[in-house]
């Protein structure tokens, strides 16, 4: 059971003040409508994680880690690996947070950026498979929200997607039908950077990337992730308004433009990691700005 | 060609590329509910019951201007291949959510503060594109519960399937396809109130299944009505001026 | 913890007015005291179930779906098939009903039809086994209260009996300690149609198949199951009030008569769909009147 | 002739068809709370407290003209031959139901209203009829807690082992027998406030089952009285005209 | 998440009175500083558990069950058994206590137990490993509170060692990888008794064994675990409050010197049972004082 | 010898026996928090986030006289070796309870009556001694709330590892070792508000690894008052005269 909780009086206020400036397409921060706020992207920041990122955009801090189990695979897919994404949003991310097992709101979070990365099939599932029908790498992603303000989805996809580009597994040997592990680690199978662009609609306008406070007088939302080849993989529209036909186009177009912008960041903030990732020094992968 | 397409354009299930599967809507089918709908679309069977506007509890929940919608898709234990746990998955959670928001813009909560309104809809039997026929049915027992409405919400996926565009994806074609795109379009607003997505298409193709997907919501829309028609109109007694319940 | 909760007002007016006129053996539905409502099975309703039925029982409707899956024996019973019946009031089902796990009315309600069907031997359970100690058939029935207007116990059984009665399972083959399933399916071995029958004590009155209207002014329920012998098989008394031995008596005799009437219609309500399970046309079994 | 019946009709454990296990019933045995008892009946050890009548929380939940009765059974989780997970199990939590059914109609209730009282039964160790021993021993933890009663309820069941219908199942004649029966009854007013049925009778068997029951619940309603005497009437100074606490 | 109810007046009332008593060395029960109330250990109550105890500490009164089965052993242990410790504070303990899961104060009370009887190393878990990596023995030690007087960790601390002390377990034979189940039982293996000391602070008195009064005025509180070498194994300091380097140095002392005592008095209470184990006759262990 | 100690009294991972691990500590890293840090204590990476003093809900839970302290300690699910799952486990509830008890006495509660401060201590990546690494960031993150308190809380291990009595254990000397004591001080006040001990010690052992501890403790109040001076006053705009939130 679900409940939309507002606050009606101030979203009005606000609404109207926000409205003016997007008239001049202006916004309260000074973007442009179509611009990401800041992002940065630290990765290798736990060890104890096979990956890991940790994501600013603007204010939104996120953490993501992977960990690789060895798992059994699903009956009617023997020969997948197994790929679990779990996101919350952490009681010291926000006043409005509170300890206790994920809302609606975690679980669509993790979902669809669970979607993205599946869908565009970014890690290829069936290099994953170590002994048929009985032994597969299980990739865990989790992803806390540590400050929350506005975008959770693409901070947590960025992070996330980060944290697989990065991430280094150990490698086995099969012997007689069983695991043997050894010394070395291997990147994960990668196919495809997705990445998710996230869009308000607030009165007649578009933006990308709303804050909190955006969020909050926006009437809907859709998080679009695309490929390397710039096809669309995933859509999730959020919120209790709607969008036109012609939003709709316009807003898929926009996805793969900007998304190719971001995906040259993430692709910059992974590469030196990738090479240099047993490097135990992280005093530069700092949780404070 | 993939075996769900064959070289005449022809479907696993026999349909052609356009065409929907059969569905059947009837109106206030439970006794207790406010208002209450069946649907049968495909293999989909599902029962929707509203309860509302009706007071909050606790009280200090409530909304001084409007009315909250609460909106729960289930799936009954036997409805697919595996028996389901009865306890909600974050599959069934976030269909919940994605339902509100998407029967939300179609109701003017604004007449009725300080309420609640329930729609439970329980899926007695699954197919491809459950909760496009939840939405459907859902806003047909919002009609039937009398609640105000600026547009009914008709829902239909489209997807691509054996490389087509195809309208109104079924199980098999979810499973072995390329894509599916779920939708809730309001008709007289022209909104898309639901748009998701899973799997690869090129923006072309998007636009393609966009139009095709909102196509199928029309037709929808036309059964929406008549089963509504049948209901309200067919015989005049149950239709008066004052509001009961 | 349980806690019953009554609005005695309310309860101390209807209980008046239904008294004045079951002292003239009258119901305020025009039934007779020992009358069930009006009992309709359709069965077959969901092709994803090996069995089901959809019962309505006046305005009470339920629906009930059989689920056989292969699982292993409890270690005490290595040759016994297992048998779990769950039950749940959907929170559509009336205005009182919420989401959330089963309270303690509907885990008594699960229990009491799982005892009725159990101890009638309904089921040769020791026909279920598979392989000796390591797989037999697990029969799952849930049922489902669509809506609720008194009267669950009976509804419920009828249900759960008639799903079972039309089910047909994969057969499988044992070969090499191992199962293969065959394309051939098989009813389930049934030895016998056990009825419930559930009265409620209404001042010095014994009324069969209460409305929600009469439960909720009734000192007491019982309901019954006898077996096709007119053996009793399963006794629960529910409410707050009780029942002298002389009622008690009367009760268990009326249990039987009644019983066998209400097997009669049960399979005949069977009968057309046992021959007939293939059939896809499920027009006439429509979940509306 | 079953193992669990002698040609000579001297049952498992000694016992003739109609003599009830060793029990035993003491009163007030926990400090803290508002009536106690412990009761051994077989094998079976359990402990009752009863706390109340008190205010209800939250207080929107109070009945306006009587005191609210709930109830709890519980097994701890080593009273059993396979330790049990502490979290109530379906069957713990259908015995608390129909113990709460069986104790209320003894209760004036009305004389509280407002109120709850709070009923909590832990079983130490368990044996056949363990929900009867624990209504046995609840009733008489509520007369200790002083709380108006129209009688007590006494319980004991019956079924029927080796094709004999006997008083007072034991562990092995519940699972290797052919029906069991609890029974609870108030001895004055003559009433049955549980019943329930494992098993199959014939009417007449069922009939007998019943009476014989009911004679098992007359014993053991005299060791209740018994019990309370014991604690009230040996020594006079723990009963005054006064309501203390 | 845990809150911390007080109710401060009543607490500086008891505070000021007792504080008063305190001052001349007196307690309200008219003890010494430095003394336990008494102490019964009853064993073996509870035939259905290996071993079992019923303690009372004056008014406070536990019963601890042993339940012994086979279970897996943790990968990185595969020779050592495993010990397994829970305690519930019932809702018939006081007033206070309420049904459900346990909250942190039985949480906290169940790992301080475990902690004493782990790290004193009282039972030689390497020696319940039954066929390596595959098959240990699982010590569960169930705790449940009947009368909640104060401090519980002594009173369930006493309970769980003297029915460690006094279970029995069923002895095993290997044969071709399998375990089977002989007739004869045998104790645990035994190393030590720890003993839990806990003691309060209330201004600037240290009080051995506060009762729940005292507790409600305590400003902090320690348990102290020592074994028969008088080596400290386990320390929990709780409540909000605070203590010198000085107290804590005394209450080492305390510790070792009434841990001896009341060691000899668990001793003389499990002697006689550990030698009549099978001796059914259990009218002397009465849950009554 | 063992080989968590060199004959030269060189420990696994190169300190000496009174050597603390490198620590790193920062204020205010979180904006939506009132107060907040992050420690880097050898391999320990924590954030710990303040937020309060705030109205309660529901309001009857407040106190009239002072403020309730919360405080949650929770390790993410890729903070340890083996995958955690995200629900609370015991040992998490258990450090939540002591790491309240160890900061209470600190804070002058009295000074916000009708209250709440909650703190979050979140474990990104876990060492040994993370139960006292949280302790002394959450104190840190208190005092950048703004919230009044009498003294710093400083916590720090000392142990017994290889036969000898060290300050700070790591993951590995936890694991192998003899003894971990956990101490948590008010360095002004010179008070212990956290004592715990797993393994054993002699009593002369139990007074010299007390004393080492609280010896670390003194070295983590330098860094605390070091991290908070490095924010309040390395720049003068950040502390005005009013009360801002």
């Amino acid at each position: 059971m679900s409940v939309k909780k507002t606050t009606t009086i101030v979203e009005q206020l606000r609404r109207a003040q926000m409205n003016e400036l997007l008239a001049l397409n202006k916004r309260l921060d000074g973007r442009g409508l179509k611009d990401h706020r800041e992002l940065r992207i630290d990765v290798g920041l736990i060890k104890k994680a096979n990956g890991s990122a940790l994501v600013s955009l603007g204010n939104t801090q996120v953490i993501a880690g992977i960990k690789v189990e060895v798992d059994e695979p699903f009956p009617d897919m023997p020969d997948k690996g197994l790929f679990i994404c779990n996101a919350e949003v952490l009681p010291l991310a926000s006043p409005y947070a509170e300890p206790g097992p994920p809302d609606e709101d975690a679980i669509e979070l993790a979902r669809v950026v669970d979607r993205g990365i599946r869908e565009s099939e970014m890690i290829s599932l069936d290099k994953l498979a170590l002994i048929s029908g009985k032994k597969v790498y299980a990739v865990f992603a989790d992803v806390s929200v540590l400050n929350a303000d506005g975008n959770l989805f693409d901070a947590t996809s960025y992070a996330v997607v980060a944290a697989l580009l990065t991430a280094r597994v150990p490698k086995y040997e099969v012997q007689d039908d069983r695991l043997v592990k050894s010394e070395e680690t291997i990147p994960l199978p990668i196919n495809t950077v997705p990445v998710s662009v996230t869009m308000a609609k607030i009165g007649n306008s578009i933006i990308v990337d709303p804050t909190a406070e955006e969020e909050a007088c926006m009437e809907a939302r859709i998080t679009i992730a695309t490929d390397e080849q710039g096809r669309v993989c995933a859509i999730q529209k959020g919120g209790s308004g709607t969008f036109s036909v012609e939003e709709l186009s316009e807003i898929a177009t926009l996805a793969v433009s900007i998304g190719n912008n971001v995906r040259e960041r993430i692709k910059n903030a992974v590469a030196p990691a990738s090479t240099n990732n047993d490097n135990d020094n992280d005093n530069d992968n700092d949780i404070n700005k | 060609m993939s075996r769900l397409m064959s070289e005449e354009g022809i479907r696993i299930d026999g349909r052609r590329w356009n065409e929907l599967r059969p569905v059947r809507i009837e109106v206030g089918v439970l006794k207790n509910a406010d208002g209450s709908s069946y649907i049968e679309f495909g293999k989909n069977k599902i029962v929707v019951a509203v309860y509302g506007p009706k007071e909050v509890h606790p009280k200090h929940m409530a909304l001084p201007d409007k009315s909250i919608l609460r909106c729960r898709y289930h799936m009954l234990p036997f409805s697919v291949e595996e028996r389901k746990n009865p306890a909600p998955s974050r599959r069934e959670i976030e269909i919940s959510k994605i339902t509100r928001e998407a029967l939300e813009p179609a109701l003017i909560l604004e007449d009725y503060p300080r309420t609640v309104i329930d729609v439970f809809i329980e899926v007695l039997q699954s197919d491809g594109g459950s909760r496009c026929a939840g939405i459907t049915a859902a806003s047909v027992a919002l009609a039937d519960a009398g609640i105000n409405m600026r547009d009914l919400v008709a829902a239909c996926a489209a997807g691509k399937v054996g490389g087509r565009i195809v309208l109104d994806i079924n199980d098999e074609e979810d499973k072995m396809g390329e894509a599916d795109m779920p939708v809730a379009y309001l008709p007289n607003l022209k909104q898309v109130s639901l748009l998701q997505l899973d799997g690869k298409l090129t923006a072309d193709e998007y636009r393609e299944c966009l139009n095709l997907a909102i196509n199928g919501c029309m037709k929808v829309y036309n059964m929406q009505r008549e089963a509504l028609m049948k209901k309200y109109f067919s015989t005049k007694d149950e239709e008066g001026g004052s509001v009961e319940d």
